[in-house]
């Protein structure tokens, strides 16, 4: 038993620093084809986007400036320090805040640009996966958490609750779209998509079900606060 | 003699290799007013994050009363209440909705029972000046008023040794004679300052000790009319004479004053004149 | 952030930025022949640039490397093992009532060739981010006729970015010497704090710059000097040789293998 | 007398409803050197922001080589390409990722010709001691670097007014010498330029003409060593004697030296002691 502990302990050391940006799938991983399904699939929700921005850009060349810093803002926070209630370390995703602060549209563009940066300057996720991943955390993620807030709020819901759930079960869906991105790829060749799907999904919640309710806590934490400013 | 904050060669390196400090030494005594001189860039800061141990050192070590401070958990909280720190910007130190709040944050973050918190509130506002802001928002303030609240912070700690970064950049003649008026009173408490600065004036006039850095070394250091006479190591450093030194060797040269000490302030030039 | 000051200091900062991202690029695209030599012959490739020519430190690239090395491994180990009603698609395995859970012969196939071409993949994107600083990039998506509000908001992000993460570190070191992350509820608490201080910052920052902006005459476009470079015969040269000598080596090894 | 710029009676309020001028008319003359000194807060930075029209005055009228400015979107980029601000913030001036590509942003707003813009850029980085760093990205600047560019930044539009908002804030001494003397080579190119500081020594040695301001408000105008004489004024405007003008008043009052003109800086001190 105790060796198993410490084995489980190591194995966490390893696993928890670098995989803190976990739901970026790494450059190389996904083969060409679907490489190419996921970008595709990403394109309209990004040009519907930059459609939006564009229209109200016009309006206001001030804007322009406000979503620059919104996009920097979004990618300073996936670079910061999150306490995770394993005690362990992760960096938040911002999808749920940004969701709430920006729009789902604003997002699926500024997603797209930090993905990008993520890629280049931190070696996180990569450009042949920025497909993927755009699909995933700049349009899925944030768009579950917009809905979910929009309609938490709608039936009455205390804001506390829209807000968290809204940011944890936005990191969720992020990570079971993932989940599902690497098993349609992979396939098990025994069991098919569904075990694949399975087998992605145990393995990466060991990180991914903590961090979202740590990233939930936060978000309710910073909402109350930016209310009370 | 007994110091109460002491670094010993310290070496320190940024992450992308530049080196900021190469071996550094200083020694305070308690309750003195130390300055400490420097241009832009000549690793004033990252010296001061060294004190309270945000940043360790490469190589050497950091003395608090005598004892070498062991950089796990425990001693860096011990430290850290031990040695406070202004920092140069108030608008990036508060960050609370009020000022309360706001300097209620250290005090909270030590666990202290809620009344002694409030108390220890109250008397840092006063002893501030920003008593009567309490229930302001922090982002109504004026850039006065947010320096010395940036000082409550601090105070609400109750640190032995309070460092300030540049204390007074971008403040007004008036503001900064508030901000010497605080610093005077938390000396004769028996406080422990040391302050950053490129206001040679200031540090001529107020400092019991100076240490002049420079590209991450400490190239002189000394009492303030000892430091300032040395008019090449200023210019080295990148600074200048203060005018009242100037002033005096000017008067000394032309036979109008004997050469004594140099006045600290006008009151002083006043009486040898 | 490291990657983005190597990109500013390396020796290859001078080559014509579409020469280094073709030449990427042709790596990246010939990395996805399922072939375990061409991934090989690819990371020898760009590491011996990387590190000989452009200078790169052996220890940081090394770094570099190892850094997605956790994602994949768990990515392969979940690809590696597999569940059967038959024990014969295994190399070993166990048995757990009447299903098989074991190392499956075909994830294993997948595995190798996935570990090689990934690690393969990864050298050409570490090739562009050290050697490209992001504004040569994002002048060659200029002329890949990116739509410009795109490479506007990009360029303003990228500026933005290094304002705002050091103030980040500002207000991180300012919270931390007063206590601010001692315990993991401290730690959320100041946490809070600094994002909802980093987002007013930045909407404060963008009213301000908007005014400097302004007084420059801005009118809603951004538009800029553009670096010309020179077109180098003997790199796209050396990049035609590189991807057919590659090509050669698939079709020497015989196209599908690994 | 003819006036370059001309506030007159220029009264303003933030959307909130605070007053920050009341009734400022000022007159600059061509090819002067003009500080304006306050307080925090005096409404320095509000007078600059009208004038090159970023802010449209709720009463009062501003004039440009005599001519009123109407407002419109095409006397607005007339008056922008004359009258240029360098921001007290570098940081939130500075946008782009190089420093060439940030300087060619204002010349390029100008449509000028491309070969006509990198020679401006040119030019300006040459003037402010910046051209070895034209193909460094913005980040990798020091804060003494950025301060510089910025001035780049807006002498590449080449206005015939350049307005520096606290240009010296945070710097040491030997890079405010750095910046004085890019002031004194635009100077002498004949370019009329306005600083606002709370640095009076600064203020007394260098500039032809001053304004006081207080709450929104000139308090007082004249030359340096008019205004500076006036000790009930600058308490009032929370501002302090220059050290030089006190140290003169101190050697008449001895009868050290008789009552001349006080000295502006320590040069003209040597030649009458």
């Amino acid at each position: 038993m105790k060796k198993r502990n410490l084995l489980i302990m190591i194995l966490a050391m390893i696993i928890f620093p670098n995989i803190a940006y976990a739901m970026h799938i790494m450059e190389g991983f996904l083969p060409l084809k679907w490489c190419l399904i996921w970008g595709i699939a990403a394109l309209p929700f990004v040009i519907f986007g930059l459609i939006s921005i564009k229209k109200i850009v016009n309006t206001d060349p001030k804007l322009k400036l406000l979503l620059a810093f919104s996009g920097a803002f979004t990618f300073v926070l996936s670079a910061l320090k999150l306490p995770s209630v394993t005690g362990s370390c992760s960096h938040p995703t911002g999808v749920g805040l940004g969701a709430i602060l920006f729009g789902p549209t604003a997002m699926s563009v500024l997603g797209l640009i930090v993905l990008f940066f993520q890629a280049l300057l931190l070696a996180h996720g990569g450009i042949t996966t920025l497909g993927a991943n755009t699909f995933s955390m700049a349009v899925v993620g944030p768009i579950t958490s917009y809905l979910l807030y929009r309609g938490i709020k709608k039936i009455g819901g205390p804001q506390w609750l829209a807000v968290f759930l809204s940011a944890s079960v936005g990191d969720l869906m992020t990570y079971v779209t993932t989940s599902f991105q690497l098993a349609v790829a992979f396939p098990s060749p025994t069991g098919g998509v569904i075990e694949s799907l399975i087998k992605f999904m145990g393995i990466f919640a060991i990180t991914q079900v903590p961090l979202a309710i740590s990233e939930g806590l936060l978000t309710v934490l910073v909402l109350n606060l930016l209310t009370s400013y | 003699m007994k110091y109460i904050l002491q670094l010993q060669d310290v070496e320190y390196e940024y992450p992308d290799g530049t080196k900021a400090l190469k071996g550094v030494s200083i020694a305070v005594e308690k309750g003195k007013k130390i300055a400490v001189l420097g241009a832009n860039g000549a690793g004033k800061s990252t010296l001061f994050l060294h004190l309270n141990g945000i940043l360790k050192p490469k190589k050497g070590k950091l003395f608090y009363n005598g004892e070498e401070v062991r950089y796990d958990r425990k001693s860096l909280i011990q430290l850290r209440k031990k040695v406070g720190i202004v920092f140069q910007n108030p608008d990036i130190q508060l960050f609370a909705a009020s000022v309360e709040q706001e300097v209620s944050f250290g005090p909270m973050n030590l666990n202290l029972p809620i009344p002694e918190v409030k108390q220890r509130v109250e008397d840092s506002l006063k002893s501030t000046d920003t008593y009567l802001l309490k229930d302001k928002p922090t982002h109504f303030l004026s850039y006065g008023q947010k320096k010395r609240v940036s000082i409550a912070d601090v105070l609400a700690m109750d640190p032995e040794i309070i460092i300030f970064d540049e204390p007074t950049a971008y403040l007004d003649p008036y503001h900064i004679e508030g901000i010497i008026d605080i610093f005077n009173a938390l000396s004769i408490k028996g406080k422990t300052i040391i302050v950053s600065t490129h206001d040679v004036e200031l540090a001529y006039s107020w400092a019991d000790y100076i240490y002049i850095m420079k590209e991450g070394e400490i190239v002189s250091s000394g009492t303030p009319d000892k430091v300032f006479c040395d008019s090449k190591l200023l210019q080295i450093a990148k600074l200048k004479k203060p005018m009242l030194v100037e002033i005096y060797s000017l008067l000394v040269d032309r036979g109008i004053i004997k050469h004594q000490h140099p006045p600290r302030n006008m009151e002083e030039l006043r009486k040898i004149l | 952030m490291p990657i983005d000051r190597y990109a500013y200091i390396n020796r290859l900062r001078h080559v014509h930025p579409g020469e280094k991202i073709f030449f990427a690029f042709a790596m990246m695209l010939l990395s996805f022949i399922p072939n375990i030599y061409i991934n090989i012959a690819i990371i020898i490739i760009i590491a011996s640039i990387s590190i000989l020519r452009a200078g790169i430190p052996l220890r940081f690239y090394l770094k570099l490397m190892s850094l997605p090395l956790t994602f994949l491994f768990m990515g392969i180990i979940t690809i590696l093992f597999g569940t059967s009603n038959k024990p014969d698609v295994f190399i070993i395995y166990m048995r757990i009532a009447h299903i098989y859970i074991g190392l499956s012969k075909k994830g294993v196939a997948t595995g190798i060739l996935l570990f090689s071409r990934s690690l393969s993949i990864v050298s050409c994107l570490y090739f562009i981010s050290l050697t490209t600083p992001m504004p040569e990039f994002m002048s060659v998506l200029k002329k890949m006729k990116v739509p410009s509000l795109l490479l506007d908001l990009m360029e303003l992000i990228y500026r933005f970015l290094f304002v705002l993460i050091e103030t980040a570190e500002q207000i991180y070191i300012s919270q931390d010497s007063r206590l601010g992350y001692i315990s993991f509820k401290t730690a959320l608490n100041s946490l809070a704090y600094l994002i909802s201080v980093l987002f007013i910052k930045s909407y404060t920052n963008a009213e301000q710059l908007y005014i400097a902006m302004e007084s420059r005459c801005y009118n809603g476009d951004i538009r800029l000097l553009e670096n010309s470079y020179k077109i180098s015969y003997t790199n796209i040269a050396f990049i035609a040789f590189t991807v057919f000598t590659l090509i050669a080596l698939v079709l020497w090894t015989g196209g599908y293998t690994s």
